[in-house]
């Protein structure tokens, strides 16, 4: 009988606590969200499972010992995890279509308009009673704005990592929702006509101009901006490996092995600071909410930016791939790729988007760079 | 209080304009890097670039491990062996 | 010639110790197990190897600065390993025939009477002079009757250290040794008729019931059993993955390069615990032989409790497939079909025998977590 | 001394009965949820489970990945070429 | 205003010190050796663009808390990369050649010559004024004469740690030379008449004989060279893996993923190494001279040797086959086929040399025991 | 400071010796190793190796995974479908 009251005293039943059950609740949701829905079930299957595990009373999994305390320690609390995807990603990623029309840059920079209004927000949001968020902690939710999920989680481990898990959550969540968030402002910015544009194919790039291309982002950044050179410099190696065609070997074990094995361990890792006494607080509803606003502004900015380039430029531009600005790759281009057809059966947008599109990556990790300078610790 | 809050908007402010103002910059001189990079790569005689090509061919042939060959031939020895 | 002199104290002719020696045969004999006759080669190699290298007088694998030392510290002291493996094993685990057929859980569970039994035994040897077992070293060895690699390392790792290296190797040789073990007592215990019963054909299995599993048995564990939930977290993790079909390139790599990586350097970790000083005593001697009973029961048990169901089901249950219950998956699932063959040609038990055999998986995580409750540190 | 062992021996006694108690248990919970799963899953429309399928074959055509089907294909093309 | 400042004092312009630029200079050369030349490009590219971040003001890469401390202090400082990809290079190499024709072994052994008369070397170069080695600076300098990577990584890094850099890049660099460095070498002491033999077919090597082969090499480092075993255990684990054909899975995961992701970081963690302060130094210089003087001192005692041998021998040697006994798989094997073919375009000496060239693999993780053994920490 | 040097030099030249003559003396013994092993395995009886041949061949089919296999016959199939 001892034995069975021991037992009891560690049943999760005898020692639960409502916020670990609300949170368990959220970690069901994620993994309803990622298995039925498939919203970025790569990230949010493992995320939801890790918000499970974290909750469960005595359960220790972070706790000094327990599995998800080394996983977290060794792979955000380092920064690594985040910086081998980053590598990964670098390694997927085709930069053609940018080099081939390199202004796409612009759209790419107006997008990250969404991050630093989003700040600006979120101080603002200091007047509300009950609400309070240094200037850190803003920007580590701003960044939800750039919409890639590695440089998101990177900026909120260095900046405000008891907010990392509803940062990172909320930026996998709305980059799965790009196709329902983008469309209405995309349209609601735009004319039919405009949407019609069909926009001049792209010249060929040779491989030697796709070689040099990541060095010359990377010496740039070394030059301009050394504190966003973690994530540069490993999304540049990535590419680097890709396109110059001699590691072969070592650009597949980057694009597969590696980063399908870091996001298992990321996923649960980010999981495990879905702790209710971490995440069940006002900041999280306010971190939610900022994360759409921020997505919205930059969706619009790179629409905007897009029909004054225009307006400027002799070649024709459709305002359209300005959302995809964004980043949300490849997500965003593709729905700019669907409004596009929608408008005009004819319009096939997809590559023209990717420019913009790989933009935003870039431009999202030097707007966490000039983030981590001037509030970084 | 609100004192302090106004030079936290201040900050933020200062922030958002600095920020936009030198991502521009940078992507804008990205931009430049990109056309420079356009214009040596014409300007510098093609022969690297066709010394190259041959090999990344091969090497793409590589990655094709000589498993999956195998496994192929196999595969199309079997099935021409069952059709007939 | 100083030179030389000191070349030759450095050499292991002029060091060795005779346990060292006698411990590399033992490593040879675990590599030529595992090559010349293929008893589980994907642990027991490794674990040889481990073990010979170990051995080396002046090597230092296992001294801080080695590389022994670090793969045990950061991969079985963490738990870090079979908890890997476990999840690779749950990617790799089909529970359709448990589901269509649930009351298969019950032969998981007799089964476990190995483990229990084998505790009190372990205890009574305290009686023989110049044995002694604590309640949690007989734990430890108890669960070598669990059949299961990861759960035996898992727990012993937690509850008696000091054995790893013995309760390993006993573990994996016993289910190399299924199909030599457990025929005779399945023959025992069996008539020919009950031997020659046809089963009923398994109905299938919709892809959401398979989905749902996984989480129903994690959210027991959790309710119950939060003790068993890193080993049961981990597995149930990797089965969802398999089954959602969502995150088919995270599936893929934790059933492939994460789990191959993971047993090589596991197996060198526990190879690196049989050193002369805690593998030649007495301890281990009574540990080869109690994992054996513990098999044996688990064996007897499985069968007599298939046999009991048998009668009060009106679905006919052929007593053989009770022996697959304590896990050892595939080998002792396909070692009841193989007798149920001889007794008769047209009889495939196969199938049937999964659902005990993955039951089996269970019951030894759920014992491990009650065994980590009642005399865990 | 033997009073030790014995009183660790009644321990390992009840440690086997509530094992195989709570082993039992827990896995007789298990088949009742299995039951209760299976119920829900009927009792639930199928839409979900349609709207799944098509999307479940398309990611595992996706794991068949891209380099293996151009190894196929350059392979099938070769093999054609030689036997001509 | 007051931000811009900032900005501007994070920027590498306003930090940037000479000796920075002129190692991020280097590095890009090795880019440009790699992927222009493709000399080593599986190495070098990485090192080449750790060299990058390590030199980056305010990086911080290479601070407690930047990625390349972190992966040099666990790969490296560790010994575990080396070791681990000498596993994978074991599970590539086929012994085959060489136990068909163990007299091989000997000219691995002459080409070790390299490696000590080097040694000797660097101490002499005591006398130049403002040069100065001590003892365990010039072993690990010597073993870029064993053109092996892994080994002279490995030894460099418990001897002299902060040479490490120019030491893996000398080893690196003249390994892709091989095909310029040796050919002069092998003409100048050979004639045409010796270029000409063609030998005698290698019998075929039974695949017990390859099984056992790697764990009597075990077997003697055991007995002769304890720390030897490291790297030896390592490369005979991995060797052990691919012949014993019963744990293909984890053979091919040491061949191909855990060997491609040990390189990417170990290239990483080289190129951390080479910052200014440890590289621009005039040893760098005398590393570069001295390792060149290995290489080929090497290949001259090997060729030399085959000469000797093939004296005394009743079958005939080609004296070209001593050049691939400095290892340097398989580039030196197939510049002596090629230089062969030059001499007789019958003459297929690839396999034959493929015998000495395994051998010297062997012969230089002999000669690390050795140098370990008597003037190691 | 130049005896230092001598001494350190003689040590060099002690080790080429040692070194050398160590390197040597070991691969010979590893020559006599292998003669050893290639005699003991024409002596002892051929029937272990042909037991293990056939499970070998197994084991090498199985790295090629069944998927690549899938992967093959759908694109043979779809590439014969295709043609026809
Ligand atoms: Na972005
Ligand atoms: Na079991
Ligand atoms: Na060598």
């Amino acid at each position: 009988m001892e034995k069975l009251q021991i037992l009891w005293q560690t049943t999760a039943l005898a020692n639960f606590e409502p916020g670990q059950i609300l949170m368990m609740a959220v970690g069901v949701l994620l993994l309803y969200l990622a298995i039925a829905r498939k919203y970025e079930p790569l990230l949010l299957l493992p995320i939801g499972f890790g918000a499970i595990l974290t909750n469960i009373p005595l359960g220790g999994f972070t706790e000094p010992g327990g599995l998800l305390y080394y996983v977290y320690e060794v792979g955000i609390g380092s920064t690594v995890f985040p910086l081998l995807i980053f590598m990964g990603v670098g390694a997927l990623t085709d930069f053609g279509a940018l080099i081939a029309n390199p202004r796409m840059l612009l759209l790419g920079a107006a997008a990250q308009f969404g991050i630093f209004a989003t700040l600006f927000g979120a101080i603002l949001l200091n007047l509300v009673p009950g609400l309070s968020f240094t200037l850190q902690e803003a920007a580590a939710i701003a960044i939800i704005g750039g919409a890639d999920g590695p440089t998101a989680i990177f900026l909120a481990s260095q900046l405000a990592d008891h907010l990392l898990g509803a940062i990172a959550v909320a930026a996998y969540s709305y980059m799965a929702l790009v196709p329902i968030i983008q469309p209405p402002i995309m349209k609601a910015l735009t004319t039919p006509e405009e949407r019609k544009i069909e926009m001049r194919q792209l010249r060929t790039v040779s491989k030697r101009e796709k070689i040099i291309f990541p060095l010359a982002v990377l010496g740039l950044t070394i030059l301009f901006l050394p504190t966003a050179t973690p994530l540069v410099g490993m999304f540049c190696l990535g590419n680097l490996m890709r396109e110059s065609g001699v590691v072969e070997r070592l650009s597949k074990t980057a694009q597969n092995e590696l980063i399908n094995v870091t996001t298992i361990f990321l996923g649960l890792a980010v999981g495990s600071k879905l702790s209710s006494d971490q995440f069940l607080t006002s900041q999280t509803l306010a971190i939610l909410a900022l994360g759409a606003v921020a997505f919205s502004i930059g969706t619009a900015a790179g629409v905007l930016m897009a029909k004054l380039m225009g307006r400027l430029s002799k070649d024709k531009i459709n305002p359209l791939i300005g959302a995809a600005g964004v980043s949300a790759v490849p997500m965003a281009a593709r729905v700019v790729n669907k409004v596009g057809l929608e408008a005009n059966p004819h319009n096939f947008l997809l590559m023209h988007a990717m420019g913009p599109n790989v933009a935003g990556v870039l431009g999202s990790a030097v707007a966490a760079g000039i983030l981590l300078a001037l509030v970084g610790p | 209080m609100t004192d302090d809050i106004y030079s936290v908007l201040l900050d933020a402010a200062g922030l958002l304009l600095v920020g936009m103002a030198v991502v521009f910059v940078f992507l804008t001189i990205l931009i430049g890097a990109i056309h420079l990079i356009e214009w040596l790569c014409n300007k510098l005689p093609d022969a690297p670039e066709t010394q190259i090509k041959p090999q990344v061919s091969g090497t793409q042939a590589e990655a094709i491990s000589p498993q999956v060959v195998a496994a192929i031939s196999s595969a199309v020895h079997q099935y021409r062996n069952k059709k007939q």
